[in-house]
């Protein structure tokens, strides 16, 4: 499954790093995570709850961030077992200043799902990542307009 | 556990099951009426197809809790005096069944349709068992089936 | 003899249990003390077990027992075999992997749903419960699905010992520089690159299977949804299980569908068996849909490269093929066999070609075995000459049909003109090629269908006519001949005819129905040639204790081999019968005629009924010296040649311009699959046939993404032909009969859906060109989207 | 396949009803969306709240100016009811070829609009009938009109607590008229695209899709550009399908054929109400 996409956050390049790097707001930012521990340098255990239409599971696993540009971007690779499967992805994030002090993120990457997940979802597949991403930029902007909401 | 009560061909039962055990699971194992078939997992195929109240439904997607109370007739039960409905005397006529896996779903599929519409055209019976899956016969015998089935029932009424 | 049942739709014995559900299928069966088994699969096509932990799993309710790949590993069981052996071009013995039961910790699993564990339980529920608390480590591993890609530099291996992820690499037909040489002087070539998909057979009744160990006989009882209980016997006994085979009973009920996918001996077979005696209690275990789309062999995936090369005048001159065949991970029981002796050796098709040669790779790729599906390699060999032809008269400006007829092989009924030779091995047995192109095109009324399609064209609608000629080679087989080609087993059939004392009769046939009739057409011949009613024949099959021997149903096999073993024994029957008429009636044997169920002595009416003589045969108070009593014989037949049943089909469809949809407007089938018992049954083996055909050209397809996920293993996404989707078929026939076997029958089982296909492509393809879109090829199945995009690029 | 294991309650009333609710629970009512997910674990609830014998939930009436169709209806009822069929025929011949005869006995509409399958064949008629879906929870009932009903994939107005029970439809003014056509995915007979129209006796549109994007939606760009309903105008507006729309994509349309499709349906959906 490919996932792609990009917005235009309004807030500086700087800050969206500054909060891609925390892993506190990446937490509250990504569609599902409950909890984002840290085990090593850029290596994070991240427990998920989705619940979206008919899926209702908890994913567990890894996420892990390589790559490192400082301020620019980094690849983040995700690795999600539940019992319906497992999804692995990797994805590369872009920031780019733009007009006005904003930012454009783009992301670009690839999901690799396995089980049930990739047996019967494909049908819906693209619309979790639709869903998925346009969760993400507004959990993004409401974060950036310090409301910290959540998905 | 819950406690189910319901008339399955005529007759009365009354069970305890589990909540997810479905009508087809329960029709099968606790009953052994093993004429109701599954065939798949995604209520596509129609082989589990048997009459709740009067109509058609896949009992597969069914639970036997959900039924409690229903009146229930599977394929051993549409014949009961042992003359064969018309849509198996069909069936029979006109080679509309192969390996007989489908055949009890889809016998029980177009007694419904016939129910509804005594007089279908082609277009009607295929867009009618559109429900259920058949491999064997490329349905053009199983419409022809449906056909006979359905003069000889306008022929009994006439 | 009579011909009161043979040649009539005699309406089928059979269905009277399955229309009042009283069909007995494996599913169905309850045994005293039945446990149910549930599988931990690989959700990965290519992965690593790194451990595996059953403790959660072993404490769940009802859990009997938990075996793994562990365990199977230490009783030294292997795993399944293959069927055939086809070797390497240059002598190398082909690659045969292991295909274990359950995957063992440390080792791979090579596609998704490989089993590293079973659970038994009590229940159903509870081994599924359990099943989900077994805990596997993976570690993921790159997979590679495509067998074209799977055999380039750096493709990931399936099996560490198969450089360039081959089985084997094989030729046929004439040398290759002469093919080269004449394609090179060829006036025309036409090319088609393409692939023919990967098909889900799709039975739909799912496998199901229980193993039974009787610990007070010591016996081994094996209910399984097979096509041929014997050679599943044979093959678990012999090369998996190391049983005694006197000792294990193989019993085939009611099975719901094959069409080849049940033939395979599967590895749940074995492991429930096997279970069985490890627990003491009959286990079942009875897929689930979702996988059957995993595990049930697949058929066709081919990735082929064709030439075909003409003179000036549009004749054919030459053939050069070459194609990748994927096998999946592990090699089925006619997997082998299937891309090579059931596919390059119909490539001369119905045409006169001088010059043939293929040159295929049989390929492991992370995907589930492929094994026959219906036509198994004679649809893919019909599909590629039947699209070239096609698309050769498109590109020469000429009519299809005439371009087909100008170079089919002469009519030759096999007995006084001889056989045909082909350049790709076979000979074929009789045929008459122009005959059914000839009644098809009648039923088409050609000229008016290209008025109106003509017509069509000018009101913005697109009309399109599809033609396709096939031969196939069917009743499988000479045993010599498939023994020279690798094959493992003698693929004759056998058959027991038992007269009872009272003259009725039993009859005990190797050949096995899954839906084919064997109840009444087999009952048909004996009742015909015993001048006694059907009433009086039992059929009995799918029983290994019961059964003498039996090689089982596929290949359009069971009248053709099992019918003449059948005819075989009856023979032995009638003959011995006569001792005994004769001794009763004061003649000699010769001067006996047999006739409406009597032996009368020629010129008289004195005579004997077949009853009295069956009576006489048991209670043999008044017989011949030295004859012994009874009336029951066995026979063994092995076929002299294939049969060779063909035919002509004809799609017409019409393509809605804006959406690419295709709507199946007539479908014309004319086949000649030689003589006809049935029939009804015949026509009905020809449609479903077709619908599976068509279901390949327009519908069907198993999608693997790259990662050797089946992204569409479920009818909520596998779209297959449902009774909308489809007209009702036009059928007509030739019957040319078989020379050398005693009924002169060809097979029908596997025709509709061998000729089909190509019809209805070209059919679309045809549609295009009406309106002005000049489309060479459309990828299989043929969506909207694909239809639609072709029109967007020409 | 079979589901893990559940709770199971049949109350009498949707005020009992809501009593169950709360924790892991999951509403029932023909079933047909619900039970294949379950028995594909897809998810664990706790307990089902079977709501489809309700009375109050069964009934298909006229109220006023508005049609109402409870929230336990079924497909084959709105498409054998004689209100519906004086009224909103488009509902009862779009209930006909929604599943097949089986489903449509037992599914409903109340569920498949809860369930918001992205593909779903109701979602674009009660949008385009402009229909309005009545929700109760123990705090009252709330009514939200179809184009606030749907907030995206797979997810509704519909919190935990709450249970649709009716959906209303204003009774067509004299004149209007309503089509549904739907390019059908040949597998699991959803809408690979769905287009729903209805044209006002004033001249102005609704235009709905299903199918087409992660949620359904009214289409605006295409509602204001029917103008005169012109043939010309018409191949115009069904030009603006989905304009804007995250298109979904799978194996069997990509996105720029969905989007294709999209426009060929909304312009005979368009051309069905001027004929």
């Amino acid at each position: 499954m490919d996932l792609a996409g990009s917005h235009i956050l309004n807030t500086t390049p700087e800050v969206v790093w500054a909060m891609l790097m925390d892993t506190d707001i990446l937490a509250r930012i990504v569609p599902g995570i409950t909890t984002l521990e840290k085990t090593a340098e850029n290596e994070y255990k991240a427990v998920a709850q989705v619940k979206m239409g008919p899926v209702n599971g908890s994913f567990s696993g890894g996420l892990t961030m390589q790559d490192i540009r400082e301020g620019e971007g980094y690849t983040l690779n995700v690795q999600q077992n539940s019992k319906i499967g497992n999804a692995n992805a990797t994805v590369t994030i872009d920031l780019k200043p733009v007009e006005n002090n904003q930012t454009e993120l783009t992301f670009d990457g690839e999901a690799k799902l396995s089980g049930l997940l990739a047996r019967t979802g494909n049908r819906v597949m693209s619309g979790v990542a639709n869903s998925l991403t346009k969760q993400f930029f507004e959990n993004f902007e409401e974060e950036i307009e310090g409301k910290g909401g959540k998905g | 556990m819950s406690k189910i009560t319901l008339k399955v061909n005529q007759k009365s039962h009354s069970h305890d099951v589990e909540p997810r055990t479905l009508l087809a699971h329960y029709l099968r194992e606790q009953l052994s009426l093993t004429g109701t078939h599954i065939g798949c997992d995604t209520s596509s195929c129609g082989s589990c197809t048997v009459h709740m109240d009067g109509m058609a439904v896949k009992s597969c997607t069914i639970l036997a809790v959900q039924a409690d109370g229903s009146e229930i007739t599977t394929i051993e039960g549409l014949a009961p005096n042992g003359q064969l409905h018309a849509v198996q005397q069909g069936f029979k006529e006109c080679h509309g069944l192969q390996c007989g896996f489908c055949t009890t779903g889809m016998i029980m599929a177009a007694a419904d349709l016939l129910e509804r519409n005594p007089d279908p055209s082609e277009e009607d019976i295929r867009h009618g068992l559109e429900g259920n899956f058949c491999r064997c016969t490329g349905y053009h015998n199983i419409v022809r089936s449906v056909q006979w089935a359905a003069k000889s029932m306008s022929e009994l009424v006439n | 003899m009579s011909n009161k049942y043979i040649g009539q739709s005699v309406k089928r014995v059979e269905d009277k249990r399955f229309i009042t559900g009283k069909g007995r299928y494996t599913d169905d069966i309850k045994l005293l003390g039945m446990t149910h088994a549930s599988f931990v699969r690989s959700p990965y096509a290519h992965a690593r077990v790194t451990s595996i932990d059953i403790s959660a799993a072993e404490s769940m309710p009802g859990v009997v027992a938990i075996f793994t790949g562990d365990d199977i590993k230490e009783t030294g069981i292997v795993g399944v075999p293959t069927g055939w052996q086809v070797n390497f071009k240059n002598g190398d013995t082909m690659k045969e992997p292991p295909h274990p039961l359950l995957i063992a910790t440390g080792s791979t699993a090579k596609h998704i749903g490989d089993p590293v564990a079973v659970v038994i339980a009590e229940t159903y529920a509870q081994a599924v419960d359990a099943a989900e608390a077994v805990e596997v480590d993976w570690e993921d591993l790159e997979a590679v699905t495509d067998p074209f890609k799977a055999t380039q530099e750096g493709a990931t291996l399936v099996h560490d010992d198969s450089p360039g992820n081959l089985a084997f690499d094989w030729e046929l037909g004439n040398p290759l520089d002469e093919v080269n040489a004449a394609i090179d002087a060829s006036a025309h070539v036409t090319t088609l690159e393409f692939v023919n998909q990967r098909m889900v057979p799709n039975a739909i009744e799912p496998r199901s299977y229980i193993g039974h160990y009787d610990e007070v006989s010591d016996k081994y009882t094996l209910y399984t949804s097979t096509q041929n209980p014997h050679l599943i016997r044979l093959l678990m006994c012999a090369f998996v299980l190391g049983l005694p085979e006197h000792k294990v009973r193989v019993l085939g009920p009611d099975v719901g569908g094959g069409f080849g996918s049940k033939i395979f001996h599967y590895t749940e077979e074995a492991l429930v068996t096997w279970a069985s005696q490890q627990t003491k209690r009959p286990i079942k275990w009875t897929e689930t849909r979702s996988e059957a789309f995993m595990l049930d062999a697949h058929g066709r995936d081919h990735v082929t490269k064709a030439e075909m090369g003409f003179d000036g005048e549009g004749n054919v001159k030459a053939l050069r093929i070459k194609t990748y065949a994927n096998l999946g991970a592990y090699l089925s029981t006619f997997g082998p066999a299937v891309p090579t002796y059931l596919h390059g050796t119909l490539l001369q098709g119905l045409y006169t070609t001088p010059k043939i040669h293929i040159d295929l790779c049989g390929v492991f790729t992370h995907t589930v075995a492929v094994d026959a599906y219906r036509g198994a390699g004679r649809p893919e060999a019909t599909y590629l000459l039947e699209r070239l032809m096609d698309l050769a008269a498109l590109e020469m400006g000429k009519d299809p049909v005439e371009l087909r007829k100008q170079n089919f092989i002469p009519a030759f009924d096999g007995v006084e003109q001889p056989g045909y030779q082909t350049q790709v091995a076979l000979q074929y047995d009789s045929g008459n090629y122009h005959g059914v192109v000839d009644k098809a095109m009648k039923m088409l009324d050609y000229k008016k269908f290209r008025e109106m399609q003509q017509e069509a064209a000018q009101n913005g609608k697109l009309l399109g006519v599809g033609f396709s000629t096939y031969i196939e080679a069917c009743g499988i087989a000479p045993s010599a001949v498939v023994g020279s080609l690798g094959a493992r087993a003698g693929l004759y059939e056998s058959a027991q005819v038992r007269v009872q004392p009272t003259g009725k009769v039993s009859v005990y046939s190797g050949s096995h129905s899954h839906g084919q009739g064997h109840e009444t057409t087999f009952a048909q011949i004996v009742a015909d040639k015993f001048g006694i009613p059907m009433e009086d024949v039992d059929i009995v099959h799918g029983d290994s204790d019961a059964v003498a021997f039996g090689m089982g149903t596929y290949g359009s096999r069971s009248l053709a081999v099992g019918g003449s073993a059948i005819m075989k024994s009856i023979d032995k029957v009638l003959e011995k019968g006569a001792k005994i008429a004769a001794h009763k009636l004061e003649c000699a044997a010769d001067d006996l005629e047999f006739a409406e169920g009597k032996w009368t002595v020629k010129g008289t009416d004195k005579h004997i009924g077949f009853g009295d003589v069956a009576l006489t045969a048991y209670v043999p108070h008044v017989y011949p010296e030295g004859l012994e009593p009874g009336l029951d014989f066995a026979s063994f037949y092995d076929p002299a040649n294939f049969t060779y049943p063909f035919g002509c089909h004809i799609a017409v469809v019409e393509v809605d311009k804006e959406t690419g949809k295709v709507k199946l407007q007539r479908f014309i089938a004319v086949d000649d699959v030689g003589n006809v018992i049935n029939p009804m049954i015949v026509d009905g083996q020809i449609h479903g046939g077709l619908a599976q055909g068509i279901g390949q050209a327009l519908l069907e397809g198993a999608i693997y993404d790259d990662y050797g996920q089946l992204v569409n293993g479920s009818y909520m996404d596998y779209a297959m032909p449902r009774a909308d989707d489809l007209p009702m078929f036009e059928l007509d026939r030739q019957e040319t009969p078989c020379p050398h076997n005693p009924l002169g029958v060809k097979g029908a089982g596997e025709a509709g859906t061998i000729g089909s296909t190509p019809a209805v492509v070209n059919a679309v393809i045809d549609a295009l060109w009406s309106g002005g879109h000049k489309v060479k090829d459309i990828a299989m199945p043929l969506t909207g989207e694909r239809v639609w995009r072709a029109m967007q690029s020409s | 396949m079979i589901s893990y294991p559940f709770d199971y309650v049949r109350p009498e009333s949707v005020e009992e009803a809501l009593e169950h609710l709360g924790g892991d629970t999951k509403i029932l009512a023909g079933g047909h969306s619900l039970l294949p997910t379950l028995k594909l674990r897809l998810s664990a609830p706790d307990k089902l709240v079977d709501i489809a014998r309700i009375a109050s939930l069964k009934k298909i009436k006229k109220d006023g100016d508005e049609i109402v169709i409870g929230g336990a209806v079924t497909h084959r009822e709105i498409m054998d009811s004689e209100i519906i069929q004086k009224h909103l025929p488009v509902l009862s011949e779009g209930a006909a070829v929604i599943g097949d005869p089986m489903i449509r006995y037992k599914g409903t509409m109340g569920g498949s609009l809860a369930h918001a399958d992205p593909s779903a064949d109701w979602s674009a008629m009660v949008l385009a009938a402009g229909g309005e879906i009545v929700i109760q929870s123990k705090k009252g009932k709330r009514t939200v009109p179809a184009t606030e009903f749907f907030t995206g994939f797979y997810s509704t107005a519909l919190k935990d607590g709450d249970i649709l029970i009716e959906i209303r439809f204003p009774v067509p003014e004299e004149g209007t008229k309503m089509t549904y056509q739907k390019f059908t995915q040949p597998a699991s007979r959803f809408a690979l695209v769905g287009c729903a129209a209805a044209r006002l006796p004033d001249g102005s549109a609704r235009v709905a899709f299903t199918g087409v994007a992660d949620a359904p939606f009214r289409d605006k760009g295409v509602e204001e550009a029917v103008g005169d309903w012109s043939e010309a105008t018409l191949e115009a507006a069904a030009q603006k399908a989905a304009e804007g729309q995250n298109i979904n994509a799978d194996h069997y349309a990509s996105e720029e054929y969905r989007l294709h499709l999209a426009k060929v349906y909304c312009k005979r959906a368009l051309l069905q109400l001027v004929n």
